[in-house]
């Protein structure tokens, strides 16, 4: 009977996306509550090892958001993020992580409404996609060994 | 997101013009340094910026008056607009292609019909004999343009001058010639 | 063992009415290290606060997090009640189920449990929080002002009047920048000699401001409040605590034939000289690449002629360090010579001049004393072209922004040249006119309607000389683009305002960031335009883009608030969540292998390299060192290295990875 | 001496109206030890007429001409015609720049052009293979004053000729000094003189040609000198238009640079083809060459 619903976790930065959805909030605009959100002080901070850590940890679906392009709160934090971002999607490619599974973005502290958006978008399309058991059973097996 | 409007589809003439020649009405800010140095402007109906201004509205009516106009068979291509455009905005291929889309849609301006004439007798030479046989050219823009009193008197001194053959040169391979002119020419106009 | 309070916030209803507040302070009891877990009403009030006061003290917590609003909105208030507790502020934390949680979902089991899933994470957290001080960095309270020019002289004199130390440096021999060139300035039309010297001579004589002329800064090291800067001064062979300023020797040095820059080439000077009779301060400097003693080891005149003996040929550059706490860059702009443009003649015709030769020749003190005649004959130009934009907003041949202050000089050139010429004609070919300031439309509409400038809208395409005219071909864009020619007597081309030259060797000294134009970059461009990404460097005038006088003195008076509130205090307290590289003893057992990849990416310039070297004093290794009072905590480096010898306070590596276990494995 | 051998185009006008261009090229050539190859069964470039009309056209004749010459194994390629050269220039760079294009044309003329020529218009071509020749051939000074002309298509559009400054351009003026002309600053160096438009928009040509001339002659100049067919027959076949707009009549004389160089290193006035002009050119009372002139290398400083 109940239908399959996603984790999603969203590592987000402090200065633009975590006020973004702090405004979706202030404006009480609905969403699914399927998402778990993560602060980080830019998304320069994230190191790409902990998107395979949730993965492993039971996610089934990721957003990565931060400010837009030159908006950065430490001026150019979110261009390494995306640098590495192009770097860590191939290591994914060549690991077999389904890189369709993470969601890059670019929300600022006045977008409530597009935050709202990206989370029932993504819910929408893990929902799709189904439970990411082959990379949940993969890790713990790989823990048990 | 941002980029989406470069998909936009375009459908009025300057989108047809960034289409097929690259090259975009909407860098022009109208100010008229083309125009100021454009050595036919005066001719013109419309100096090069206000024929771009014409195109940058939009408007259908405009667009009418463009492909109409003399502007586009007056520009002499001599690259004088473009080599000072603040703005590059390509002028001379926009104008090629103003002036095919005028013959294709058959609004050519009747004003420009001496200037088209020549250009006919001229490719009409080449194709038969491969280079351009000058007396031949000016026999055959005169029937055509009717414009037979202008430059009879040029001609003989042209002879006295050594200037003007009689008789044709003729390239050796001219079926590789009207082969040109039939995959080309030819085959747009049918 | 840690011992976590978890404190549950109704917000009235705000949270209740979608949330099981008391559900979720059921299941937070039961999370390892849970000690006291509670829900109230408003954890904000006065009641609030004192329940976590009261619980730190009594159950003896370790750590407490606030499950209420965003952390963004009460972080300090909680905070503060944990310090007043006793407890390190650091190891309080709050869980978002207000904005990221009640206030966007519905009423439901799923709701609940992700308030459930927050608190749990940020448990997980608050158990691996360091407990940290601010941090506090001493002040010194004295200012750096690079460049002389009206922006600087602001900011000098606010900073020393409200009771700073001011060192100002200045790369020309007189302070007064670009606004003593002027003649008259719009919007009001007064003259800049006399609102600007009076300023100068108040640097000169105000007890707090130093001020090394002739002389650029060499090198700079340290962080916001402890700058230590070398400045290089320049040997001016006089020697500024003899010479008296009678002028004497510049009289008397024969070689008077040097292009005078401060003129713009319009005018001579001599070897030894003042570059203007107002100059501050008024001491002679001699140009050593023009004066014949240098050049052939003969002459000496000005030695001889000099009564107080204060020349000194064998005088040498001189490096002074200062220690300084603030910097504010004024280093102005320039404008683009008249000879890019091709079409307008490679400035080969002497009769087109750029807006700066222009003010000259207007300045009463000017090469002409005031009154307009071509550079060719001296002539009354009858009829003159002004030309804007000649440079800018041109992406083919200049540059492709608007200089922003051509438009507004371009209108007081034609109406000051129409006060002097009655009977001639000003035309001012334009694009738009910009004229987007108080009292600034007014000004160019009276420049039109009163004094009969004749504005025609087209870009001149062409200047040519014929039979000592220039002939001017432009297009008149409101009548059909029709060709308008106009055979003038003078040309004036407003060229484009450009970044100073050496800006961008500046900005490398001093680690701030530049423009695609070599303009300094501000750190945000609304709400931090007088800051630099670099704390404690500051921006003012027309360094970071062409201003004109009000904007760039507006910027000043900014700069000078920023710098005084940095002074108010002796100590500067910053947020400690500061990255740090691992650093075991000995230094060589870092995990850091020296890679640098950490260095490039840190948008602050905060790390450095460190020698760590053997008893003898040999190099072993290098390591990465961060520079706590330059590093903003971004977090960049500490992503990019891949040996993780890098960590932040606030948001470890293993904090973020509990968080993220703790969020999803419920 | 060692002959050099170059590709040759010369071009329809060079065989026909402008005769006398291609006379005097040869004749510089042959005295100075090179030799021009024309390209086997060349094809006229389609000047105006083809890219007005039609762009395949305009870029396929002159292809055809570019296959042949590298076909013929030529290296470098002469192209006197300013026109033509422009024609050329801009196919070579359409089809380099345009593979999808490149190969559309290349079906159309059933050859293949690889792009490996070098096309020198005139004055590069006497700027790499005759200028330094000079200072041992020369007989006369050129102790005129000269005003050079380039018009439009010698420079423009630079972005793809990448040849000389196009606003006030130096490299004629340069070979000019060099054979002992006082080359004059003037207002028209690059502006168009009506090009194609001489048969049937005569009144435009007599405009703008006229300014040109009327320029030249207001500024003292003796002669114009000019790298193009077109340019040649505008301002000399055009004299009583040129006169009618101008309202007076005007004797300025217009010779190729080829006919220049010609004169300085003595040869007959016929063979250059002097007699064939319009506008008789009576310049004679040529000093003997002394001594070599030296020209300061043009400084360019427009492109930044
Ligand atoms: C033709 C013209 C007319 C103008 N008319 C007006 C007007 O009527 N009204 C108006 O409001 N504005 C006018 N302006 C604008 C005005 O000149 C500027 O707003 C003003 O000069 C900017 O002041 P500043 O101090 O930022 O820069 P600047 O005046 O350029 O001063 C910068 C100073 O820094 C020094 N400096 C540069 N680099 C260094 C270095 N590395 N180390 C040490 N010192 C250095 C320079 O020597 C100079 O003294 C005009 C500008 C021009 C070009
Ligand atoms: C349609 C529009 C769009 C804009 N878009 C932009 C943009 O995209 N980018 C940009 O940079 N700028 C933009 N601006 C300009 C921007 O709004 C202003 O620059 C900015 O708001 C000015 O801030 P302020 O604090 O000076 O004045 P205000 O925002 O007007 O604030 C003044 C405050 O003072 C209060 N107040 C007034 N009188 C009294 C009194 N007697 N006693 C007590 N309080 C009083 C008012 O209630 C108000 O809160 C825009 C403006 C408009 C109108
Ligand atoms: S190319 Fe055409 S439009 Fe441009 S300046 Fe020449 S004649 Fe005018
Ligand atoms: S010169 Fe360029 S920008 Fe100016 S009007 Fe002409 S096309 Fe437009
Ligand atoms: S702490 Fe936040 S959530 Fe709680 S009452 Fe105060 S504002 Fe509301
Ligand atoms: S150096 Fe001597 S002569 Fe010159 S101004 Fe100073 S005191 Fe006078
Ligand atoms: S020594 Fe130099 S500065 Fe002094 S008078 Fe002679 S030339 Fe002038
Ligand atoms: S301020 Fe006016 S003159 Fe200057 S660049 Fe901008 S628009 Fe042109
Ligand atoms: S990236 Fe890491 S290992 Fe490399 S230098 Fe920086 S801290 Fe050391
Ligand atoms: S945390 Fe950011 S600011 Fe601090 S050193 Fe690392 S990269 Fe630089």
């Amino acid at each position: 009977m109940s239908e399959f619903e996603p984790k999603i976790v969203a590592f987000v930065c402090n200065w633009c996306t975590y006020a973004g959805a702090d405004l979706t909030g202030t404006s009480r605009i609905k969403y699914s509550a399927n998402v778990r959100i993560v602060r980080f002080p830019c998304t320069g901070r994230i190191d790409y090892m902990l998107l395979t850590k949730a993965f492993a940890s039971g996610a089934d679906g990721i957003i990565v958001s931060g400010c837009h392009p030159n908006d950065c709160h430490y001026t150019s934090g979110n261009f390494y993020a995306r640098r590495r971002w192009m770097v860590f999607k191939k290591i994914c490619d060549f690991m077999g992580i389904d890189t369709r599974r993470i969601v890059f973005s670019w929300v600022s502290a006045a977008e409530g409404g597009k935050w709202a958006e990206i989370v029932n978008s993504t819910n929408e399309e893990i929902k799709k996609l189904g439970p990411y058991e082959s990379y949940h059973k993969l890790s713990t097996q790989d823990i048990l060994a | 997101m941002s980029e989406s409007h470069n998909h936009l589809v375009d459908n009025s003439l300057s989108g047809k013009i960034k289409k097929e020649t690259g090259v975009s009405v909407a860098r022009c800010y109208q100010c008229g340094k083309c125009s100021a140095g454009c050595p036919v402007s005066v001719d013109m109906d419309y100096p090069p910026s206000l024929l771009i201004r014409k195109l940058q509205t939009g408007l259908p009516e405009h667009e009418e008056q463009v492909l109409r106009s003399k502007s586009i068979w007056f520009c002499l291509s001599c690259e004088m607009c473009i080599a000072r455009c603040p703005m590059e905005v390509d002028i001379p291929p926009m104008m090629d292609y103003l002036r095919h889309e005028s013959i294709r849609l058959k609004k050519v301006n009747p004003a420009s019909k001496n200037i088209i004439s020549f250009h006919k007798a001229f490719l009409d030479s080449i194709e038969q004999t491969g280079k351009l046989y000058e007396m031949g050219l000016i026999v055959d823009y005169k029937t055509r343009s009717f414009n037979l009193m202008q430059d009879v008197m040029l001609a003989p001194s042209m002879f006295a001058k050594g200037k003007l053959s009689i008789l044709p040169e003729v390239i050796k391979n001219r079926r590789n010639m009207k082969q040109i002119f039939k995959n080309t020419l030819k085959n747009k106009q049918k | 063992m840690a011992r976590i309070g978890v404190f549950i916030c109704h917000c009235g209803e705000n949270i209740s009415a979608t949330v099981d507040c008391p559900k979720v302070s059921e299941v937070a009891a039961k999370f390892p290290g849970v000690v006291y877990s509670i829900d109230y009403k408003y954890m904000c009030s006065d009641p609030g606060q004192s329940m976590v006061v009261n619980a730190i003290k009594e159950h003896k917590l370790t750590g407490v997090v606030v499950s209420a609003c965003s952390p963004r909105m009460h972080e300090p208030t909680f905070r503060r009640a944990c310090a007043e507790a006793g407890l390190n502020p650091y190891l309080c934390e709050m869980a978002n189920i207000r904005e990221h949680c009640s206030w966007v979902h519905e009423k439901g089991d799923k709701t609940d449990q992700k308030a459930i899933d927050v608190v749990r994470m940020m448990v997980e957290k608050v158990k691996r929080n360091n407990a940290l001080m601010s941090i506090k960095v001493p002040v010194t309270k004295t200012a750096l002002v690079i460049g002389g020019g009206v922006a600087g002289i602001q900011a000098a004199l606010d900073i020393a009047n409200a009771g700073h130390k001011v060192i100002m440096v200045e790369r020309d021999p007189s302070i007064g920048g670009h606004m003593s060139q002027l003649s008259e300035t719009f919007p009001t039309l007064d003259c800049s000699q006399c609102i600007l010297t009076p300023r100068m001579v108040e640097v000169a004589q105000n007890p707090n401001i130093k001020l090394y002329t002739y002389a650029e800064v060499e090198s700079v090291e340290g962080f916001v409040g402890n700058f230590t800067v070398k400045i290089r001064k320049k040997a001016k062979s006089v020697d500024e605590t003899v010479c008296n300023g009678c002028g004497l020797c510049t009289t008397k040095c024969p070689n008077k034939k040097i292009p005078n820059e401060f003129e713009l080439g319009m005018g001579k000077r001599p070897a030894i000289y003042v570059p203007f009779p107002q100059a501050v301060p008024n001491i002679p400097v001699i140009d050593k690449i023009n004066c014949t003693y240098y050049k052939t080891g003969k002459c000496k005149i000005c030695e001889k002629v000099c009564q107080a003996k204060a020349i000194r040929f064998d005088q040498e550059d001189e490096i002074i360090e200062v220690a300084v706490g603030a910097i504010a860059i004024c280093t102005g702009f320039d404008v683009k010579k008249t000879d890019f443009f091709p079409e307008y003649g490679y400035g080969k015709y002497k009769d087109i001049i750029d807006g700066l030769q222009f003010e000259r020749m207007a300045s009463a003190s000017g090469p002409t004393s005031g009154e307009m005649r071509r550079p060719s004959d001296g002539q009354t130009p009858k009829k003159i072209v002004f030309v804007a934009c000649a440079g800018s907003r041109d992406p083919a041949k200049g540059i492709e922004y608007c200089s922003k202050i051509c438009c507004m000089y371009t209108a007081k050139h034609a109406m000051l040249y129409k006060h002097k010429v009655h009977d001639g004609t000003a035309y001012v070919f334009y694009m738009d006119i910009r004229a987007a300031g108080k009292n600034y439309d007014e000004f160019t509409r009276r420049g039109i309607e009163e004094d009969g400038a004749k504005y025609i809208r087209g870009r001149v395409s062409k200047i040519y000389e014929r039979d000592g005219k220039l002939i001017v071909v432009g297009a008149d864009t409101l009548m059909n683009a029709e060709t308008v020619e106009i055979e003038a007597d003078m040309v004036v081309l407003a060229t484009a305002g450009v970044a100073n030259p050496g800006a961008e060797e500046l900005a490398q000294k001093l680690h701030v960031s530049y423009d695609q134009h070599k303009f300094f970059s501000e750190a945000h461009p609304k709400l931090k335009p007088v800051e630099t990404n670099t704390a404690g460097i500051y921006l003012a005038g027309a360094c970071q883009a062409p201003k004109d006088i009000p904007e760039s003195v507006a910027a000043a008076s900014g700069v000078a608030g920023k710098i005084s509130c940095l002074f108010a205090n002796n100590e500067l307290t910053r947020e400690p969540l500061i990255a740090f590289v691992d650093r075991t003893a000995p230094p060589e057992y870092s995990s850091c292998t020296g890679c640098f990849l950490c260095q490039p990416v840190c948008p602050y310039n905060a790390i450095e390299r460190e020698d760590v070297k053997d008893r003898n004093g040999n190099l072993i290794k290098q390591l990465a060192y961060i520079n706590p009072g330059l590093c903003q905590g971004c977090g960049t480096c500490v992503a990019v290295c891949k040996s993780k010898s890098i960590d932040i306070d606030g948001y470890t590596n293993s904090q973020m990875y509990y968080e993220v276990d703790a969020l999803l494995n419920s | 001496m060692q002959k050099i051998k170059l590709g040759y185009y010369p071009g329809c006008s060079l065989e026909g109206s402008s005769r006398e261009y291609n006379e005097s090229v040869q004749a510089i050539a042959e005295k100075l030890g090179i030799e021009l190859v024309s390209i086997p069964d060349w094809n006229c470039c389609g000047a105006t007429a083809a890219h007005n009309l039609n762009k395949e056209l305009s870029l396929s004749l002159p292809a055809r001409n570019l296959a042949l010459a590298e076909e013929a194994g030529l290296k470098e390629l002469v192209v006197p015609c300013a026109a033509c050269y422009s024609r050329f220039t801009t196919t070579q760079h359409e089809l380099m720049h345009d593979e999808t294009m490149h190969q559309k044309v290349n079906g159309i003329i059933g050859k293949e052009y690889k792009g490996n020529l070098r096309i020198l218009n005139v004055i590069q071509f006497i700027e790499e293979f005759i200028i330094d020749k000079l200072d041992d051939n020369i007989k006369f000074e050129f102790n005129k004053k000269v005003a050079c002309y380039y018009g439009c298509l010698l420079v423009r559009p630079n972005k793809i000729l990448n040849f000389d400054r196009t606003e006030d351009p130096q490299t004629m003026d340069v070979v000019m000094k060099k054979l002992g002309a006082d080359s004059i600053d003037w207002a028209y160096k690059t502006e168009c003189c009506g090009a194609g438009f001489s048969v049937s928009f005569t009144e435009a040509v007599g405009r703008l040609s006229g300014k040109i001339v009327e320029d030249a002659d207001h500024r003292g100049a003796e002669a114009l000198i000019v790298a193009c067919p077109m340019c040649h027959s505008n301002l000399d076949m055009r004299r009583p238009e040129i006169d009618k707009y101008n309202g007076k009549k005007l004797n300025i004389p217009v010779l190729y640079i080829t006919q220049a160089i010609g004169l300085a290193l003595g040869i007959d006035r016929n063979i250059l083809g002097l007699q064939r002009h319009f506008v008789t050119v009576k310049l004679n009372d040529f000093k003997p060459f002394a001594k070599k002139i030296e020209v300061e290398n043009l400084q360019i400083t427009e492109e930044i």
